[in-house]
């Protein structure tokens, strides 16, 4: 067909209020038909200046702030934000300690990917597992707020270690509700994964190919769904990844499909690895000593630092010029080049009904971006 | 009236008209108005006016026959319509035509069509017939070519295969006058009785394709989308409206008042029945030319192309020789007849405002401006889909039901389709031209002038009135169908009385009005409304930008997607492709007789050639 | 007067049904997600409290196509016999159809028209191009699958050589049901209800997640209120027609109703497991499996005759 | 249904209605929407109560600010706001909206929700749980009950107050006011 | 791979200043006009991965530090070497007074939005940048944000400090 309606171009609104985007975040997309010409990510709905705010305020009092910066896993930003704190102070972190920072982080993936499963299988319009997903990943919230005391902001590594010991029997339960999970992945996979639906929707969405991501910048499940076995808690192992065997799930297409089949067995991955750490957890202390949080000062220097976090890379830049607050700090987040590098490219020619269908699968967390 | 009072009316106004234009542009445009006024009056008047009184021979011997005039139920049916659409049209053109030059030269070519028309259907003897076709076709030759340009191509296209119609036409009437000596139409069908079948269907054919060019049914209907798109709109309303469907005519004249209904039923064999082939040939006219038109962008373009498939449904109805069928046929004309002059004059009128704006991507948000307009097409659409309350659906109503209890459920289907692809083309027409936001450019278009008001409100009102009340033109048909010597049908006011299967519209509007009625109370029984303004719209948050927020370009992409390989206009592109050929075979004989055989000359003799041909070899068989 | 009666009577039957349907489907969906669900009265509560609810107008047309959807499924359901037959005389009149001789199923195949044009005016009217894009996809979706069921009609139609939905059903409940004698084409048509219902999977038309809900982005309110009831009577309608065709209407409307609940908990149970498809797939879905099982259908009955 | 309830519902079915119909605007303006997928689903099922997510603003009748609302968000909250049908309901949830929570020295998020558009209720905490909500949409009840819950209307009574702040924060709106605005917002604009 | 790294670097560039500061981190200084040359250089020996692209105030040396975070993604997609752990910061100086900077999108795809937000946050200029429109921001600030020198407390108490309450 001639392209003759140029005359008369549409813009098209996804968001900010919009039931299809999950988060504060808008795309308007220029659109002919039903086809997207040109798609813009329009991002800085929940910009706070975090990095900003967290230069006026001290070392310790940054962790009530960093875990807000992503609200769907906020574990990996305190892990980050201790990891860079640790790396400029020199402070050591006990082996147990490690141990249950891993099996927090993995708990916090399995409830972050249950999230992503409900914001994916909603966006189809696939009410029946999105329930079941929102209803687990409550389930994992109801075991840190046993642990924390908080259900969705846990506050709960700490340099040096993590703030309390697992309580009495919290092993075993950690155990029951895993199972009683995965004991919901046949249904899962009958009505959602293994849907002919599902696949036919979800096919060829988004695609990239493995030059591609890496041009743009992926990490996280939108690069491995692309072949490659990029993972940082293998590349740059940390906490007690090393401690324990386990295995990062690739697929080849990088599409939409393989990215939420990787999701799903990472999640499978996840709790295994869980298993694996709970019965090699040595017993010990969990927490070495800081100095006076009111008085401590961290020698001046720069790291950058990273870990997995359920969306891919997240890195840290922290710069301290000897005070008892940051000087600066820069969060590479996943969600950014995911969301608004790769997001535009891959919209480009997508049909109008695939714009949320590709953005969840990016798997991209709004206030990630803004920060 | 005798028919040679409305024949001299018609033929002196065109003539005077022009006259006219040399004297003062005012009395040019009273005299077109008031001699198309004049006609639909004497016309109207000399309603039910048959007989032997009305039988004229204007010219007694002409090269040894007669030429006669003749005023019967058909011809007064076809007149009447063919003189009430010219009328809207002139009326409609006052405006619409206002500044354009040789505007004497236009009105008086109108009215020269309209009376060619009016002679087709009184004449009474095949010469005059012809004669008549050919000022017809000639003059809407020049209408079309009017705008110069691309419309010279068009025209070109169109007088082309109107040639190849009326060449076909020729050779079935000598064909005729050798076999019987004479043309009177009357004597034709008493001696039409005795022939062989064999000749009949060479005449039904000769014939058919002179019809069928007119009708511009599949594969002969390439000349229309481009016609229509290059006239001017209150001609492409009186082209499409009417003057293709004086093919329908041609047809009803020579299947039913000549050869006859028991020759028709029982021409051909099993699968290659006439009627059965016919009828095929009016469904693939349906469906192929409907979703041709969901592809257009160009809304005389869309139009026209609906003006060839609603062609199809008249086809079917006509081609089973039932009464019901005939009569859904007959009145299926008609109706077509207002609601796509009704839409072609919606069209131009948006045309008028917009500053020739047709492209329908580039228009939207008129129906604040225009909302008389937008009334207008809106009934047009619902006339062309066939919704009920209007006449279309009546008619399409009377065409389904003969084509299911004849047996015939994939015609039906096909015709069905035919419906669904119209709604979705029509729809896309209405809104891209009506809906939506407003560009910046159009904020201060105007309401149409009173004139272009009147003749839509007209055929407003004719389609709800036939709707409603279609007992008021199926009396008519069913005299119609009495000369012809179909059984009667049941007929009431509003529609059919008959068991079962009846049709009863009068209940029906009544239904809608009172559903209505409850609905609009319930609605008064909410809050009311506020009313915002259109940039007061839902843009997920953000403020809505100006001219940039309207749905209408590639408004079905999915399916264009589907189905737009398949939809070609193929018949085109092989026409062009066989002219393109034979130009070369013409090259040659050119160059053997040292070039004093004209392109054209031969192209038709050698057809008049196969058609002599043909004739005598079914006198050999 | 029974005349009358039946008039006010078949369009009230069709509302409460349709309203208790429509709450009756959110509770089901629940009941699949594992979870208490609304009150099955709550579209009740929904409707009242639109009703009060001061919305906005974008004109004339705004509302009045609204109007004439609903109107026009209100007069449908008056073309559409709702149990009864010759043989069971609770009335003067047999049939609880008012408007039964008056074009049979020729007219309510046009009239199921009305819904659709009507909202579809009325989206435009909006100037929202989300409620354009969903328009150009209920025309769409309308088209596939309009196509089967036309097939399925005109076989049913042809099987009973009648275009009167009052003697199909007479016929049927004197011989066999419709889903015996043209089994294909009630297959073919139990395919194509979700999408003539336009719930899941075929609900693109009102996606809220791709189109923020379509036609339906700028209404509210009073609008919306009768845009909901326009949804009751509609699937009361496409409901009532399945039965009516393949399971030989009802002998009254105990049965009839029964029959029709039935029919909408298998659709229910499909609208409760499957995601949204893309218009290109539910073009393609609806021509190839309900259309060639249709096509079959009918020209098995065509054979046969 | 007590009997109270069958009078309450005869006497003013309008607000009775509004009451057990809280269709909810789906506006994630914070972080706050973690918080409402549970609610809303298998475990809370909020949809028990008739509280169910709606697309568009026109359709909805409560209006939930989960959580801080940046200057960006804000205008999007006013002009989703002033989209929505009179009656209509908002609650401020999280401390953030409140009194800026931990965002106190944030330059890109606002301070006090209710100096913009008007609230009808709060939840505190950070992260309020879902339990919360609930209790909230009771308070609500009892609210619209007692004819309390009339943000609307004091959004019409002080609207020039309204949009003078807005305005003290955009520049320019890109919409016209909603309601005309008398001549002291004029005086007070200048 | 680091010391050979430095070794390359250093003779290739100059003004350059390499400091390993442990075994898989390396700091970069390059004068501003040598950072793409540097950044591509660093490219194609293996730190394929524009992880993060931020800015430090120094407000005291009255100059920008612009970093570049390089990483490396797998040179094949299976094994995991202690190569993979190398990271290269590499930085330029530039003064606050009108800052500027060459864009380095044709380099690295992923430094688009990078930029646009340091261009926001600080009002450090790319050369080159073909959008450098607001990213995340609604309001106009007299001195971008993250400067050191704009202080957010007080900017806070002035604009929304001085909004009325409008009932009560």
């Amino acid at each position: 067909m001639a392209k003759s309606g140029s005359e008369r171009e549409l813009e098209l609104y996804f968001g900010p209020q919009h039931l299809g985007m999950v988060g504060n975040f808008g795309i308007t997309l220029k659109v002919e038909g039903d086809r997207v010409l040109k798609a813009t990510a329009n991002p800085g709905y929940l910009h706070r200046g975090f990095e900003k705010l967290m230069e006026y305020r001290t070392w310790i009092q940054n962790f009530p702030m960093v875990c807000r910066i992503n609200v769907v896993e906020p574990d990996s930003m305190e892990m980050i934000y201790a990891m860079a704190v640790e790396k400029l102070a020199g402070i050591e972190v006990p082996e147990r300690a490690h141990y249950i920072r891993s099996i927090f982080l993995e708990l916090a993936r399995v409830s972050s990917h249950l999230f992503g499963l409900w914001a994916y299988s909603n966006m189809l319009g696939f009410d029946t597992p999105a329930h079941w997903a929102m209803y687990h990943r409550d389930l994992v919230l109801d075991l840190f707020e046993e642990l924390t005391g908080g259900r969705v902001y846990h506050i709960y590594l700490w340099p040096g270690g993590v703030r309390r010991d697992f309580p009495k029997g919290f092993k075993d339960r950690i155990v029951s509700t895993l199972h009683s999970i995965g004991g919901c992945v046949p249904d899962y996979d009958a009505t959602f994964f293994n849907n002919r639906l599902f696949y036919e929707r979800a096919r060829g969405v988004g695609k990239l190919s493995q030059e591609q991501a890496k041009a743009l910048g992926a990490t996280g499940q939108v690069l491995r769904a692309t072949g490659t076995k990029y993972d940082i808690r293998k590349v740059e192992p940390y906490a007690a990844y090393d401690k324990v065997d386990w295995d990062v799930p690739t697929r080849e297409e990088g599409d939409a499909y393989s990215r939420i089949w990787v999701i799903r067995d990472e999640m499978i991955e996840s709790v295994h690895m869980i298993f694996k750490l709970l019965d090699a957890m040595p017993e010990g202390e969990v927490y070495n000593r800081i100095p006076n949080p009111f008085k401590w000062k961290i020698p001046p220097g720069e790291a950058y630092v990273r870990c997995e976090s359920s969306r891919g890379e997240l890195g840290l830049y922290l710069v301290s010029d000897g005070g008892d607050k940051p000087y600066r700090a820069h969060f590479r987040t996943p969600s950014y080049p995911h969301g608004l590098t790769i997001l535009e490219k891959v919209l480009e020619g997508a049909s109008i009904a695939d714009v949320g269908n590709t953005m969840i699968s990016l798997y991209v967390v709004a206030p990630e971006i803004d920060r | 009236m005798s028919p040679q009072a409305i024949l001299i009316t018609a033929f002196a106004g065109a003539g005077l008209v022009f006259l006219a234009g040399k004297v003062h542009s005012h009395l040019r445009d009273f005299l077109a108005v008031l001699s198309s006024l004049a006609l639909v009056g004497l016309i109207a008047w000399s309603h039910g006016q048959y007989g032997p009184d009305n039988e004229i021979v204007y010219v007694p011997d002409f090269l040894g026959m007669e030429l006669a005039l003749r005023l019967n139920p058909l011809a007064w049916f076809f007149a009447i319509y063919i003189a009430i659409i010219n009328a809207a049209s002139v009326v409609f053109s006052l405006s619409y035509m206002k500044g354009k030059e040789k505007l004497g030269f236009y009105y008086s070519m109108m009215l020269l069509v309209n009376a060619g028309m009016l002679g087709i259907v009184l004449s009474g003897d095949f010469l005059s017939f012809y004669i008549f076709w050919e000022i017809m076709s000639w003059s809407t030759y020049l209408l079309i070519s009017y705008r110069r340009g691309p419309a010279l191509h068009a025209g070109m296209k169109y007088i082309i295969m109107s040639l190849v119609g009326s060449c076909a036409m020729l050779v079935g009437i000598l064909s005729l006058y050798a076999q019987f000596g004479t043309l009177q139409i009357a004597e034709l069908g008493e001696a039409i009785a005795g022939s062989s079948s064999g000749y009949v269907l060479f005449i039904l054919m000769a014939m058919g394709i002179a019809f069928g060019v007119k009708f511009a049914i599949l594969p002969l209907h390439t000349w229309m989308p481009d016609a229509h798109s290059e006239a001017v709109s209150p001609f492409s309303a009186v082209l499409s409206g009417v003057l293709v469907r004086m093919g329908m005519y041609g047809f009803l004249l020579v299947m039913y008042s000549i050869v006859g209904l028991k020759t028709i039923l029982n021409l051909g064999a099993g699968f290659f029945n006439f009627h059965y082939i016919l009828s095929w040939l009016g469904a693939i006219t349906i469906v192929i030319p409907t979703f041709i038109a969901l592809l257009q962008n160009d809304a005389k373009k869309l139009l026209a192309w609906h003006g060839i498939g609603q062609g199809g449904y008249m086809i079917l109805g006509m081609a089973f020789g039932t009464s019901l069928g005939v009569a859904g046929g007959i009145f299926h004309t008609i109706n077509h007849g207002s609601y796509i002059a009704l839409l072609f004059l919606v069209v131009g009128a948006v045309e008028y405002r917009t500053g020739g704006v047709r492209d329908l991507n580039r228009l939207g948000g008129l129906i604040q401006r225009m909302p008389v307009a937008f009334f207008g097409c809106l009934v047009g659409i619902m006339g062309l889909i066939g919704m009920p309350l209007t006449n279309g659906f009546v008619s399409k109503w009377f065409i389904y039901k003969t084509l299911i209890t004849e047996g015939h459920p994939f015609l039906a289907f096909m015709a069905f389709v035919g419906t669904w692809g119209t709604i979705l083309s029509v729809y896309k027409l209405l809104h891209n031209m009506f809906l939506g936001q407003l560009p910046e450019k159009y904020k201060e278009v105007r309401k149409a002038p009173i004139s272009m008001q009147i003749p839509i409100l007209f055929f407003c009102f004719v389609i709800f009135l036939f709707g409603v009340l279609p007992g008021i033109p199926l009396r008519a048909i069913q005299g119609i169908q009495d000369t012809m010597g179909f059984a009667p049908l049941q007929l009431t006011m509003w529609g059919l009385a008959s068991g079962a299967g009846a049709l009863n519209m009068l209940n029906i509007c009544f239904a809608i009005v009172i559903a209505f009625a409850v609905v609009l109370l319930l609605m008064r029984l909410g809050a009311k409304p506020r009313r915002v303004p259109q940039e007061d719209s839902y843009a997920a948050g953000s403020s809505v930008p100006a001219g940039k927020y309207h749905h209408s370009v590639e408004f079905y992409n999915p399916l264009y997607q589907m189905i737009s390989p398949y939809l070609k206009d193929r018949v085109d592109q092989f026409y062009y492709w066989a002219a393109d050929k034979a130009q070369g075979v013409f090259e040659l004989t050119r160059r053997i007789y040292t070039g004093y055989a004209g392109t054209y000359v031969l192209y038709i003799i050698s057809f008049l050639a196969l058609l002599i041909f043909l004739q005598l070899a079914w006198e050999i068989w | 007067m029974t005349g009358i009666i039946q008039i006010v009577l078949s369009p009230l039957i069709a509302f409460v049904v349709g309203v208790l349907f429509l709450g009756l489907a959110r509770k089901i969906i629940a009941r699949v997600h594992r979870r208490y669900g609304p009150p099955i009265y709550q579209p009740v509560i929904d409707v009242v409290r639109m009703m009060s609810q001061r919305s906005i107008s974008h004109g004339a047309l705004f509302e009045l196509g609204v109007v004439l959807a609903l109107a026009g499924s209100l007069v449908t359901v008056m073309l559409i016999p709702l149990g009864g037959t010759e043989a069971f005389q609770p009335f003067a009149h047999s049939v609880l159809c008012p408007l039964s001789s008056s074009g049979g199923l020729l007219v309510v195949m046009y009239l199921m028209l009305f819904g659709p044009l009507g909202l579809a005016l009325g989206a435009g009217a909006s100037a929202n191009p989300n409620a354009s894009i969903g328009v150009s996809r209920k025309m769409l979706l309308a088209l596939a699958y309009e196509v089967p069921f036309l097939l399925v009609i005109l076989a049913v139609m042809s099987q009973y050589g009648s275009i009167s939905l009052t003697e199909i059903v007479a016929r049927q409940q004197q011989a066999s049901w419709g889903v015996l004698s043209v089994p294909l084409s009630a297959v073919a048509a139990f395919l194509i209800l979700p999408a003539m219902l336009g719930i899941r999977p075929f609900d693109l038309v009102t996606a809220p997640q791709e189109i923020a809900s379509g036609p339906l982005a700028e209404y509210g309110g009073t609008c919306l209120a009768l845009i909901t009831v326009q949804k009751a009577i509609h699937l009361f309608v496409v409901i009532a027609l399945f039965v009516d065709l393949f399971l030989g209407g009802g002998v009254n409307l105990a049965t009839f109703l029964v029959k029709m609940l039935a029919v909408f908990l298998a659709v229910e149970m499909i609208n409760a497991v499957l995601p949204r498809v893309k218009i290109e797939d539910a073009i393609k879905f609806c021509w190839k499996w309900p259309t060639a099982l249709a096509f079959v259908q009918m020209t098995i009955t065509v054979l046969s005759k | 249904m007590d009997r109270n309830q069958i009078a309450k519902w005869l006497k003013s079915p309008a607000k009775m209605a509004n009451k057990y119909s809280l269709h909810a605007v789906y506006f994630c303006t914070g972080c706050g929407i973690i918080e409402i997928p549970p609610v809303i689903t298998t475990r809370w099922d909020a949809e028990r109560f008739g509280i169910i997510p709606v697309a568009t603003p026109r359709q909805g009748n409560l209006f939930m600010i989960t959580g801080y609302v940046s200057l960006k968000t804000l205008k999007a909250i006013i002009r989703t706001y002033e989209q929505m049908p009179d009656p209509k309901y908002t609650v401020g949830f999280g401390s953030c909206p409140i009194n800026g929570g931990m965002y106190w020295d944030s330059y890109n998020t606002i301070k006090h929700l209710d100096r913009y558009i008007p609230v009808d209720g709060w939840i505190a905490g950070c992260m309020p749980r879902p339990e919360a909500v609930f209790i909230a949409i009771t308070h609500l009840w009892t609210l619209i009950d007692k004819g309390k819950a009339d943000g609307y209307l004091r959004y019409q009574e002080n609207y020039a107050a309204y949009r003078r702040n807005q305005e003290m924060l955009f520049a320019e709106l890109e919409w016209p006011p909603l309601y005309p605005c008398d001549s002291i917002a004029e005086e007070a604009r200048k | 791979m680091i010391p050979s790294l430095q070794k390359d670097l250093e003779a290739t560039f100059k003004g350059v200043e390499v400091t390993v500061v442990e075994d898989s981190r390396m700091s970069v200084l390059a004068p501003r006009d040598s950072i793409p040359v540097v950044l591509r250089y660093l490219k194609e020996s293996g730190l394929d991965h524009l992880a993060l692209l931020s800015c430090v105030d120094w407000i005291k040396e009255g100059k920008f530090e612009v970093v570049y975070v390089l990483t490396c993604y797998m040179r094949n997609d299976t094994d995991y070497t202690s190569d993979q752990r190398l990271h290269v910061l590499l930085k330029t100086e530039i003064p606050r007074e009108k800052p500027a900077l060459k864009s380095v999108i044709d380099i690295f795809e992923n430094a688009e939005p990078y930029e646009r937000e340091i261009h926001e946050l600080y009002g450090v200029h790319f050369d080159g940048h073909p959008r450098l429109i607001p990213l995340l921001l609604e309001r106009d600030y007299e001195i971008p944000p993250f400067r050191k020198d704009f202080d957010t407390r007080k900017y806070v108490e002035e604009t929304f400090g001085s909004i009325p309450p409008v009932e009560g």
